[in-house]
């Protein structure tokens, strides 16, 4: 019992730290969303795991019962799940976005565009010219 | 008496229906291809989700849950039988063949439809 | 006599779940999901009776549903797919 | 048993995690996310959360799935190997989760009824719940009424995230011109399947309806309604094309009806400050507290019905007809 009890929040830490693992090792940004989905869905579980009594029933009023699971953390997880899913689809709309203007959703692609962009505009600013044998779209394609 | 004979049916139901579905899970597992894979899931589903939903609904009695149970049943019979089948129809469409006809796969009737699609 | 039947369910989810890992092809996978979503819905089911409570049916009714549409989804989205990597292609 | 399905649930869901974390066809990825939500909404019914169950059912497993989907078909369909060696990473994750797990020991047990968690606000809903509000469903009276303010924020938020999603895929006039001269002929082949999501389109309407008025019964409500229905419209849009739905549902109406939801929700507050009571404040809407507080959670689950419905059905249009550009204009 002393090695139950405690499974449920190990569990949750391990999901967490999978999705974490997810979010800062990969370098694709829908993967990233993905990962950030299971990061988020494991603070639900964690939430509800709390919320959780043994031999309870869930917290529908009815005169047959009267020991229930506590409902506040539901009330917290039902918005934060109807939240989290319009936070993705605001992360995937920038994704989309990202992709037409970039060409790639990979970090590391986008960041040496960036950089490009920057040393480019700098060096007008000292005055040379643009080369446009160099310039993004000829390497794009 | 009417309520154990009651019990003993839906016990005998629940069990059948169990046994398909696990049926269907080892030959999900264990068949060679997609197409004998989703002939063993779609058939043995059909089947073993009817059986178990009805033992269940011995169980309900007649309350709001028998008519619940019967929802279920109606749409299990009908979303699952359709998605079964437009995954079957997508699957061909996209060049997989069955491994029996892999050999027979320059047929006229099956090239026909495959040139049509 | 619930009891059993949940758990032989949870045994046909861990297969279909195993197909889903290892499916070579998408549709395999595709087949997994449809596959453990019935299970699914016929495992919640058995736990609104098993729980005793068997008012909480909706839900089953609502995954009958959701499952449908997703399967329909993933096979609309994937054929697109499909046809842009063949234009790629030519 | 609860027990045993739990730890079973569990270790299914670790094993999707890692597979996830594992592949490179992100389109395995999101089937197999589809499945993390199926588990999910299991182990949330196990755990007694049906209300939660309900809302992971309709919204992870439905249109979560549908919207990586419809991305994925805009950014491609494989990820790249990683250049970098993740030991770093690792390192940090593992250290991370030591020292979580190191936290988790003085935790109280799983499912102990002594924790500080169950001392505080829960008993009172409990047990004045059924005296003050007169709703059976103790998550949605806490939802609609005593965490009234909480919920109109979470509306709001949805409908910003509604806002953000038009203003960054805008459609263009000349796109929306060749789709309309086009016939729609997309899944033509699949006869079977337009006929039986014909049949069925009423179906899911009438059960959005039936969940998003019986939430005070039982499981459901705005929340729950909104993303069901927004899923009808969706099946029918896969099945039958961009322009055929949106003679139905216009674009106008539907930006419309999701300000209207807020609007709803807020009026039901201005309505009770100015009957004299407090903001959202449902006792004053009626002559009986009880009744008033009914006619007030009526209200203001419809306004989140419609506004999660309405922002749902929008973000997927916004989504599909970026692809639609695509197919006229990437060439």
């Amino acid at each position: 019992m002393n090695l139950i009890g405690l499974y449920n929040y190990w569990i949750v830490v391990t999901l967490m730290m999978i999705g974490f693992y997810v979010v800062i090792a990969h370098e694709n940004l829908i993967k990233k969303l993905v990962g950030l989905s299971i990061f988020q869905t494991s603070v639900f579980f964690f939430y509800i795991s709390t919320g959780k009594i043994h031999g309870a029933t869930a917290p529908i009023l009815d005169p047959k019962y009267d020991l229930y699971s506590n409902p506040l953390p539901h009330v917290l997880i039902l918005t934060a799940i109807v939240v989290g899913i319009a936070t993705t689809a605001l992360g995937l709309a920038l994704v989309v976005r990202i992709q037409e203007s970039y060409g790639s959703i990979e970090e590391y692609e986008i960041q040496s565009q960036d950089t490009q962009d920057q040393m480019e505009s700098q060096l007008e600013a000292y005055g040379f010219r643009k080369k446009h044998d160099l310039s993004i779209q000829n390497l794009d394609e | 008496m009417i309520e154990l004979l009651l019990d003993i049916l839906s016990w005998v139901l629940l069990l059948s229906g169990s046994f398909f579905c696990l049926t269907g899970g080892i030959g999900l597992m264990r068949f060679p291809e997609f197409f004998s894979r989703i002939h063993a899931a779609s058939l043995t589903d059909t089947l073993g989700a009817s059986l178990i939903l009805m033992g269940l609904m011995l169980q309900a009695g007649i309350t709001i849950t028998l008519a619940k149970l019967i929802m279920i049943l109606i749409l299990s019979l009908i979303a699952g039988t359709t998605a079964s089948h437009a995954m079957a129809k997508a699957a061909l469409k996209s060049g997989m063949c069955p491994l029996d006809q892999v050999d027979r796969s320059q047929q006229p009737e099956i090239k026909a439809y495959k040139d049509k699609s | 006599m619930f009891a059993v039947t949940a758990l032989t369910l949870l045994v046909v989810m861990a297969l279909a779940l195993a197909r889903a890992f290892l499916g070579p092809t998408l549709y395999d996978r595709i087949l997994a999901v449809n596959n453990f979503g019935t299970k699914t819905v016929l495992l919640i089911a058995v736990m609104d009776f098993l729980a005793g409570r068997p008012d909480f049916l909706d839900i089953a009714i609502v995954y009958a549903l959701i499952n449908f549409i997703s399967i329909i989804g993933v096979l609309r989205f994937f054929e697109y797919a499909q046809q842009k990597t063949v234009e790629h292609g030519e | 048993m609860e027990t045993l399905i739990d730890i079973v649930l569990l270790s299914f869901l670790v094993l999707t995690a890692l597979a996830v974390a594992k592949m490179h066809d992100l389109f395995a990825v999101v089937m197999l996310s589809g499945i993390y939500s199926l588990l999910s909404a299991s182990l949330f019914l196990d755990l007694d959360a049906v209300d939660v169950a309900f809302t992971e059912a309709s919204v992870g497993a439905g249109i979560s799935t549908l919207l990586f989907l419809a991305s994925l078909k805009l950014v491609g369909r494989y990820e790249k190997r990683t250049r970098y060696r993740p030991m770093l990473a690792l390192g940090v994750v593992l250290a991370t989760g030591t020292l979580l797990i190191y936290g988790t020991l003085d935790m109280p047990h799983f499912g102990s009824p002594d924790t500080p968690v169950h001392q505080h606000v829960a008993p009172r809903y409990l047990n004045d719940s059924m005296a003050e509000i007169g709703v059976p469903n103790v998550v949605t009276s806490v939802l609609a009424s005593y965490r009234g303010y909480d919920t109109l924020g979470e509306t709001l938020v949805i409908f910003t995230a509604g806002i953000g999603v038009t203003s960054l895929l805008r459609v263009s006039r000349r796109t929306k011109r060749e789709e309309q001269q086009r016939v729609p002929a997309d899944m033509q082949q699949q006869i079977i399947l337009r006929v039986v999501a014909k049949w069925m389109l009423p179906l899911i309407m009438v059960f959005a309806l039936y969940v998003q008025f019986h939430g005070d019964y039982g499981p459901g409500g705005g929340f729950q309604a909104g993303v069901i229905f927004a899923a009808g419209v969706i099946l029918y849009t896969m099945l039958y094309g961009l322009s055929t739905t949106q003679k139905v549902f216009p674009r106008k109406m539907l930006e419309l009806f999701a300000a209207l939801g807020v609007l709803l929700y807020g009026g039901v507050g201005i309505t009770c400050l100015l009957l004299g009571g407090n903001f959202l404040d449902y006792n004053v809407l009626r002559h009986d507290p009880v009744h008033g507080q009914h006619l007030g959670i009526l209200l203001v689950e419809l306004g989140v019905g419609i506004t999660v419905a309405s922002v749902m059905i929008m973000i997927f249009f916004k989504f599909t007809w970026r692809t639609v550009k695509h197919k006229y204009f990437v060439k």
